[in-house]
């Protein structure tokens, strides 16, 4: 427990050009302090959003990601937010299925007059994260590390 | 499988870390960041990497410039600001010195970092991870030209009310153009149906009815009333406009708009739209006396021939066989450069506050049937008096904010109302000489001479109470209530409830977007709030521009405003077109997608994606295509692609994948 | 034959009888079944709030708790009583809207070895269901007695048409469901204008002078208006303009003799049934002489101030309703 | 002297073994041209005989299977010390095929399984134990890896052969290729390729109509009364994976009614194949109110396995969760 | 940065208003009253109310304790929910009350005991039969308070009780102890979060 809340989770966001990319910049004018934990993708669209750029954070050793994009209905491009939308609905469910926090995707919606909000929104990720611990996907499982039974039971252990 | 393979030849980059004074300094190691991306970011290609006081200054342009010529530079990343601000001054540096501005990229470690963090180190760490992932994009950006565009010198403004005519006159003054299209029978809007306006109580007509004229007889004015564009296609300087001309039943070119068949017509029918329902209209009729263009219409709902199959009074006494009762509607279309929505507001529909009763208590009226009947071309030649037509009342109550600020309504303000309801206490005082009462929550006076009005009011001695309005009866409580209306709301000022007899209510209705304005913002490709107004492209600094190049927005479809307010926004809209018509050409960022053709399969996933349809799908070759032209960059398609076979420039795959990388590089090595 | 969850609540059970009597009548003739909850307990009115509210939530939702196990094929509970209908309906839509009260009450309820889960259940008054599920059309096959001539002040009281968290009525004011109902009947229905004003609720209890004047003012408006009678959906607007209509008028010196009975007595009566089975009688203020007058003069089409045009200014038309039944919009 | 031809089966069903002689007569054309130096399917041979062959002296070899063990991963880089050209070949070498699913729960469950389920009759419950003593001297079994790996996770590889298993067609078509290039009448394609594929997507090779897609459910075939044998399937609401996945197959699955399940794996170019899936078809579903998309996608009950049915051990994540314990192991 | 810092959520901590907020079922939204007076302009008792509903609120955010929970307002509020409807500002109204009286009652601040004591008896009356219970009601509370009332009103409870219209034993629910064990389990819970 103490050794998560110390943990400082690293989370990759994309931001839609348009809205959230401004309300991030909104947020450092109006000089609203939120973690560091962030590191911000510009995109031009939330609608530009791969499920591959999400996996591939992943993969990198990123512990969560967050999608921003305009609020529905307000999409620059009209009605691409919803696409995003779709996409984020079920990519979570795949994530979930790979045994991934639904908490580690995160969707949402911040115009680009609302610095404040997203700023919310960063903090309060941040704290999920911080309580889920880190998912070290870019460590693990990466070199061959054998099975026997006494790994086996070592894990019955753990366990 | 196969994987992207990190097939660029070695790039030389120079990498620029700006103090920005003490803006990023203060929080940010600079000289750490630009030592580190020297030392550890060596092997990605990175040359030189400073760090400088103020980048964007001509000295740290040059700086660059400099770097450029004789590092022979490739790659340029600037961290500093947000590139929303410098992104174009370093991309012009690097052309200046003979590099693609496309191959430049800008990472913020200002408003996303120094700004916005407390922990030097943890502030120092992130710049140094967007600065990596910034140096691994820049490799896999591309030299792009942006593409340029001729601007057709025509422009469609669409409503005829204040703004748009304005915006008309302004942009025909300047020898362009304009194509005026009105869905109305006539010119003037809204503004049409006053009587006087705030807060100087000129008369309405003689001050709009000259520019009215103005613009239906301008030689570079197309005046298109009784239409309504139903489709544009096209981009910037060149869209294609589909207007349909409503069917008048009246051949324009031979009607001299001498009235007689109006006067004919045996149809009466309650005026709906101009009298706001308060009076009536023929079957054939033009709109109001003043009416620009002159023509009638024929309301063919209403029209008995139409019914019945006999009548055709009117085409019996026109004196020049201007009456055709088989004319059809027809489909206009031209070309234009540039577009501006001046389509205005619809009036809040007061019956739904059913505790105020308009439309079950006769003596509720609406803000727009009290400028009627005030007016002196109106139902009653000017007379206040009750709904029997003759009564005139002792006591009036005038309430503010009906559907407006309210969350069972309309959230917001609609700004006019408390000077409409001013407006309407002062002159029931002067011509009823009735006891008024004015109900508000605030009372909102901004703006030049408001309040001075305010003030007049007041000493006219209306009779002010602040509180929203519970209720509106007629269930009389007490004798001195009997067979008045009376107004039920507290007194917040006393903190008691009151009840006010009176023989006339007012509502002082809010405004409303166009019923069908999201429809309308989807033929333009412009978005709308959750409201339904339309977005301009910056609140404050660009209000009256859209996030779609090339189309214009005026006037209170942008949101509630009052006439002066209006106007000024429909001489700003054309003051930006007539700018557009005359660089006669502009450059559109290069950021669009493209499909591999070998790699399409045609399964048409994308087809239904793009909200400006720029993919068509080639029956034939059943390959799908982008149209630059139209293509805006978002990218949604080159997301959605399941064979991966649409780029995007300026923001591909590998571009973002790289950066990821980079974001996520681990530090410690 | 559609089966619904009752929920009684305890006037039913003892002041209200007629109505459950008269409810059960009119049911049975449109083929409406009802299951009783067993064990349901007392909703606790609109008075345990105020003394403890997380006790009050858990009070309301053991019934829910209760319906939710029996429910079988059916998850609209149906109750008579409009503050039972509010409480229940209010429980449920609470507990979604804040969760944290959720969790309480289903803690509290672990107690008794129950669960509800929040929405689980459609609350819904008798009057909507008789109107939007069974019909006008059904309503008026069955008339075989209308009650031509007798006008009718339909009385809704508060607790029904508001603050409907579903959003199922035409309008918080002045909705129209027990309008068109009584009209099917053949009744000539005034356009009441205090339809869904208080009656006074509890303050008999408390403070009476307040509830005297509030029901003073019904009893004025609708002897304006020329009421034979009064129609209500709820037990407590009935027991005040009934039993209080006594000391109302001593107080303001009125002469006021305006009988109050439930709307589901009147649809009874059209349907056919006698007077004494749907528990007429059982009224403070005797409702004979208002009977009487059943039949005696042809059916009126309903004068309202709508409809009272005079030459002048023309009158806005009044909004549509809102209200749909079997798809078509009902105009009125 | 004819040059060496050899094939191993490491992590696999055999099918792949299958389709090689599903080529019929041009089999014989493999003897004709090739000394066939190491095939345990078609002829008994010793590891120690390849591990005495002289590096790179094999001049094809085509790897199918993935690595789940020890002696997939030895002898997968013994083979390619030893060969010139070293194929990956079908689904389960290029990106783990069915196989690979194993990756989406722990080693340990997945022995669990194995040994000690209702289905299994074991009980004494005897484990597999990696080394065993025996009068003979000790026995060692292959021991599990973590997870399932592809071959290019573990050696070099010069070219990809995906499907599941590769088309007879295809195979064919390779070989006659490598013969020509034995015969010097033919290049080789650049290292890295993926061959005996098109270049674009199944719904190239499909022939069903098809129009813009709005899909407002999703479903099973057999759930479908009578589905439209003219129509694309993704329009009728079949999550049918063509649209994302390789051609070389002449679209088989659709053409016959069924969906692809992708066995054939990427288009070129692509990342992820999973990620083209969920991006490609949540674009297309027809609603955007969030409960209304929760609804239709309930038709797909289980995303991992319709987008990563084969390649999940190829793709960016690789394996579930639980499959690499959240640990960091040294 | 304040609008940072997440909600505190130990009520002690928090301020009247708040206070309120937590304790009011439902989302109160008090602190978006913008003082119209929609409520009391609405409310059919306002007049024997000593303060409107508004002006109840103004004090709560003005954190004037004693006055606001002295205040006859919320238990003159007969619940028709008038207010609610109309509110522009979507506060729960009707609940606030009930929630103010709550607090009266455990902090006994509210002196005028009618009202309370009649919800007291109420309460009481269910939580031993489970059923409300008329006649009981009636009797005890206007013994205690109307005792003058009683003769005008004979003849009306007469007419009640001879219609059938009020039963002189109370019914009782059949599970009891269930509902018993659900209160008493309500009020711990209750306890904690007050």
């Amino acid at each position: 427990m103490t050794e998560k809340n110390d943990f400082e989770p690293t989370i990759v966001g994309f931001t839609c050009n348009w809205c959230s990319y401004r309300a991030a910049d909104l947020a450092g004018i109006a000089r609203i302090k939120y973690p560091p934990n962030v590191r911000l993708v510009r995109l031009m669209c939330s609608g530009r959003l791969d499920p591959t750029f999400v996996m591939k954070a992943f993969a990198e050793g990123a512990d969560a990601v967050m999608i921003t994009g305009c609020h529905p209905g307000e999409c620059h491009y009209l009605e691409q937010n919803y696409k995003a939308l779709r996409r984020y609905l079920l990519l979570r469910r795949t994530l979930v299925a790979m045994g991934i926090e639904a908490e580690r995707l995160h969707l949402a919606w911040a115009s680009a007059a609302e610095g404040i909000q997203l700023a919310r929104e960063i903090t309060e990720m941040v704290e999920r994260v911080r309580t889920l611990g880190p998912l070290n996907w870019h460590l693990n499982g990466s070199q061959p590390e054998v099975v026997s039974e006494a790994a086996i039971e070592l894990e019955e252990v753990a366990a | 499988m196969t994987t992207k393979s990190n097939s660029h030849p070695q790039e030389r980059i120079g990498v620029y870390v700006c103090h920005c004074g003490t803006n990023i300094s203060a929080m940010v190691d600079v000289e750490d960041v630009a030592q580190w991306a020297a030392d550890k970011l060596e092997h990605k290609g990175v040359v030189i990497a400073r760090d400088y006081k103020f980048m964007c200054s001509s000295l740290g342009q040059e700086l660059v410039e400099k770097d450029i010529h004789e590092l022979k530079l490739t790659r340029v990343v600037v961290a500093a600001c947000s590139p929303h601000l410098h992104e174009k001054t370093f991309r012009t540096a690097c052309e200046r010195a003979g590099l693609n501005p496309y191959l430049c990229e800008l990472v913020s470690i200002r408003e996303q970092v120094s700004w916005v963090h407390t922990d030097k180190v943890a502030a120092t760490a992130k710049s140094k991870a967007v600065l990596s992932g910034g140096i691994e994009r820049v490799l896999w950006h591309e030299p792009l030209d942006p593409m340029t565009v001729p601007i057709h010198p025509a422009t469609l403004v669409v409503g005829g009310g204040i703004a748009g005519i304005q915006a008309a006159l302004e942009i025909a003054d300047a020898g362009h153009p304009v194509y005026l299209v009105e869905r109305d029978a006539s010119i003037g809007g809204h503004m049409a149906q006053f009587d006087k306006t705030f807060p100087t109580l000129d008369c309405a007509a003689c001050i709009l009815t000259p520019r009215m004229v103005e613009a239906g007889m301008h030689p570079n004015i197309t005046l298109m009333t009784w239409a309504e564009v139903e489709n544009v296609d096209g981009y910037v300087g060149n869209f294609d406009v589909t207007v349909r001309q409503k069917a008048r039943k009246v051949i324009t070119d031979l009607c001299t708009g001498c009235g007689i068949c109006e006067e004919k017509c045996p149809k009466k029918v309650i005026d709906d739209v101009y009298e706001a329902g308060l009076g009536y209209r023929k079957a054939v009729y033009t709109p109001f006396p003043q009416a620009v263009p002159n023509f009638p219409v024929m309301d063919v709902e209403n029209c008995i021939y139409f019914d019945t199959g006999k009548c055709k009074a009117c085409e019996k006494f026109c004196p020049t066989e201007a009456i055709d009762f088989t004319q059809e509607d027809e489909i206009v279309e031209f070309p234009v450069g540039n577009i501006i929505l001046a389509t205005g507001y619809d009036l809040f529909d007061a019956r739904r506050v059913s505790n105020y009763g308009y439309g079950h208590l006769e003596n509720v009226f609406t803000s727009m049937e009290f400028e009627r009947m005030n007016n002196a071309s109106g139902p009653t030649d000017g007379e206040i008096v009750l709904r029997d037509g003759k009564t005139v009342p002792d006591s009036v109550g005038i309430i503010h904010c009906v559907g407006s600020r309210d969350m069972n309504y309309n959230n917001y303000c609609s700004t006019i109302c408390c000077m409409q309801g001013l407006k309407f206490a002062h002159l029931v005082q002067e011509r009823t000489g009735a006891t008024v009462y004015n109900f508000y929550i605030d009372m909102r006076t901004a703006y030049k001479g408001y309040d001075e009005f305010y003030q007049k009011v007041l000493e006219e001695g209306t009779r002010f109470i602040r509180g929203k309005v519970a209720e509106v009866t007629d269930v009389a409580r007490l004798p001195n209530e009997e067979g008045k209306l009376i107004i039920q709301a507290e007194d917040t000022l006393i903190g008691k409830q009151r009840r006010i007899p009176v023989d006339m209510v007012i509502l002082s209705s809010g405004l409303e977007p166009r019923h069908d304005a999201k429809e309308v913002a989807k033929t333009f490709g412009i978005s709308c709030s959750a409201d339904g107004w339309y977005i301009e492209k910056h609140p404050k600094l660009d209000p009256v521009a859209t996030m779609t190049e090339g189309v214009y927005i005026a006037g209170c479809v942008q949101g509630p405003k009052d006439i002066p307010s209006s106007v000024a926004q429909g001489a700003a809209a054309a003051a930006r077109v007539i700018g557009k018509i005359q660089q006669k050409e502009m450059a559109l960022e290069p950021v669009r997608a493209s499909v591999l053709e070998d790699q399409c399969s045609g399964c048409r996933i994308c087809n239904d994606l793009c909200p400006f349809n720029a993919i068509l799908f080639h029956e034939d070759t059943m390959l799908s295509e982008i149209n630059p032209a139209l293509c805006q960059g978002c990218g949604t398609c080159v997301a959605a692609c399941p064979a991966g076979a649409i780029t995007g420039t300026g923001f591909s795959n590998e571009q973002v994948l790289a950066q990821i990388e980079g974001l996520l590089m681990d530090m410690s090595v | 034959m559609s089966e619904y969850i009752f929920y009684p609540g305890c006037s039913l059970e003892s002041s209200a009888k007629s109505y459950h009597d008269s409810l059960n009548i009119v049911c049975e003739k449109v083929g409406i079944t009802l299951n009783e909850i067993d064990d349901w307990n007392c909703c606790g009115a609109t008075e345990y709030f105020g003394i403890n509210l997380t006790p009050a939530y858990a009070l309301i939702t053991r019934n829910l708790a209760l319906a939710a196990e029996k429910a079988n094929g059916t998850n609209t509970v149906v109750a008579p009583c409009s503050a039972c209908y509010l409480n229940l309906a209010k429980a449920d839509y609470y507990m979604r809207e804040q969760p944290k009260l959720g969790t309480q009450v289903n803690l509290a309820l672990e107690a008794g070895g129950l669960s509800y889960k929040p929405g689980s259940l459609e609350i819904r008054h008798l009057l909507d269901v008789l109107i939007y599920d069974i019909g006008l059309d059904t309503i008026k096959s069955n008339v075989v007695r209308p009650l031509t001539g007798l006008r009718v002040a339909p009385y809704l009281g508060c607790m029904v048409p508001r603050p409907d968290y579903e959003k199922r009525w035409s309008d918080h004011e002045h909705p129209v469901e027990l309008d068109l109902l009584l009209e099917a009947l053949g009744a000539e229905v005034i356009d009441f204008p205090l339809k869904t004003h208080c009656c006074g609720g509890h303050m008999p209890h408390i403070g009476p002078e307040t509830a005297y004047e509030m029901l003073h003012r019904l009893l004025t408006s609708a002897d304006e208006h020329k009421a034979d009678i009064m129609a209500t959906v709820c037990p407590m607007c009935q027991m005040n303009v009934d039993a209080y209509q006594g000391e109302t008028n001593q107080y303001f010196g009125t002469n006021h003799k305006m009988p109050i009975v439930f709307f589901t007595q009147l649809i009874g009566l059209a349907f056919g049934a006698t007077p004494k089975e749907l528990g007429f009688g059982s009224e403070l203020v005797s409702a004979k002489k208002a009977l009487a007058k059943i039949g005696t003069a042809p059916p009126k089409t309903k004068k309202t101030r709508k409809s009272k045009k005079k030459a002048g200014l023309p009158m806005p038309q009044p909004l549509p309703t809102g209200i749909r039944i079997n798809e078509e919009e009902v105009i009125r | 002297m004819k040059p060496k031809f050899a094939m191993y089966w490491a992590s696999s069903c055999g099918g792949c073994e299958i389709a090689v002689l599903n080529t019929n007569e041009k089999i014989l054309d493999v003897d004709a041209n090739f000394d066939v130096a190491f095939w345990p399917v078609a002829m008994d041979a010793k590891y120690k005989d390849v591990e005495a062959m002289e590096d790179g002296s094999i001049l094809l070899t085509l790897f199918n299977g993935g690595i789940r063990n020890d002696e997939n991963e030895e002898i997968a880089k013994l083979l390619r010390k030893k060969s010139a050209i070293l194929v990956a070949f079908g689904s389960c070498a290029t990106e783990g095929c069915i196989p690979g699913l194993a990756n989406l729960s722990p080693a340990r469950e997945v022995v669990e399984t194995a040994y000690h389920t209702v289905s299994t009759e074991n009980p004494d419950n005897i484990y597999p134990q990696a080394n065993y003593e025996m009068p003979e001297g000790v026995i060692h079994i292959p021991t599990m890896t973590s997870r399932v790996k592809t071959l290019e996770e573990v050696v070099d590889v010069d070219y990809y052969m995906p499907g599941c298993p590769p088309e007879s067609h295809q195979i064919a078509a390779v070989l006659d290729l490598v013969i020509a290039v034995v015969k010097g009448e033919a290049e080789l394609p650049p290292k890295g390729a993926v061959i005996g594929v098109g270049d674009s997507t199944v719904c190239d090779e499909c022939d069903r109509k098809r129009d813009v897609k709005k899909v407002s459910e999703f479903t099973r075939a057999h759930l479908v009364g009578a589905l439209d044998p003219e129509l694309c399937l993704l329009e009728q609401g079949i999550p049918c994976n063509g649209p994302a996945t390789r051609s070389g197959c002449n679209a088989r699955c659709p053409e016959a009614g069924a969906q692809c399940i992708g066995c054939y794996g990427p288009a070129p170019g692509v990342v992820d194949y999973g990620a083209r899936l969920i991006s490609s078809f949540a674009s297309v579903i027809d609603s955007n109110d969030p409960d209304e998309i929760e609804r239709i996608l309930d038709g797909i009950p289980d995303p991992a396995g319709q987008f990563y049915r084969f390649s999940l051990a190829g793709s960016l994540l690789k394996s579930s969760k639980s499959a690499r314990n959240g640990k960091v192991l040294a | 940065m304040s609008q940072l810092t997440p909600p505190v959520h130990e009520i002690e901590d928090l301020t009247l208003l708040e206070e309120v907020a937590a304790r009011t079922a439902g989302v109160s939204r008090l602190e978006m009253c913008i003082q119209c007076g929609t409520c009391g302009g609405s409310c059919p008792s306002a007049d024997d109310m000593d303060h409107t509903p508004r002006q109840l609120f103004a004090m709560l955010r003005a954190g004037m304790r004693e006055e606001s929970l002295k205040s006859n307002t919320p238990w003159i509020c007969v619940s028709c929910y008038h207010c609610v409807v109309r509110c522009p500002q979507n506060v729960h109204i009707t609940d606030v009350m009930y929630t103010i009286k709550g607090m009266a009652v455990s902090s006994s601040m509210y002196e005028s005991g009618t009202a309370s004591e009649f919800s007291q008896t109420f309460v009481d009356m269910i939580e031993n039969y489970g059923r409300s219970f008329e006649f009981g009601l009636a009797t005890r509370h206007y013994l205690k308070h109307f005792p003058l009332r009683l003769p005008g009103m004979a003849s009306m409870g007469i007419g009640l009780l001879t219609k059938q219209r009020m039963a002189i034993k109370p019914t009782r629910i059949k599970n009891m102890k269930q509902l018993t064990d659900i209160l008493d389990r309500a009020k711990e819970l209750g306890a904690t979060h007050e």
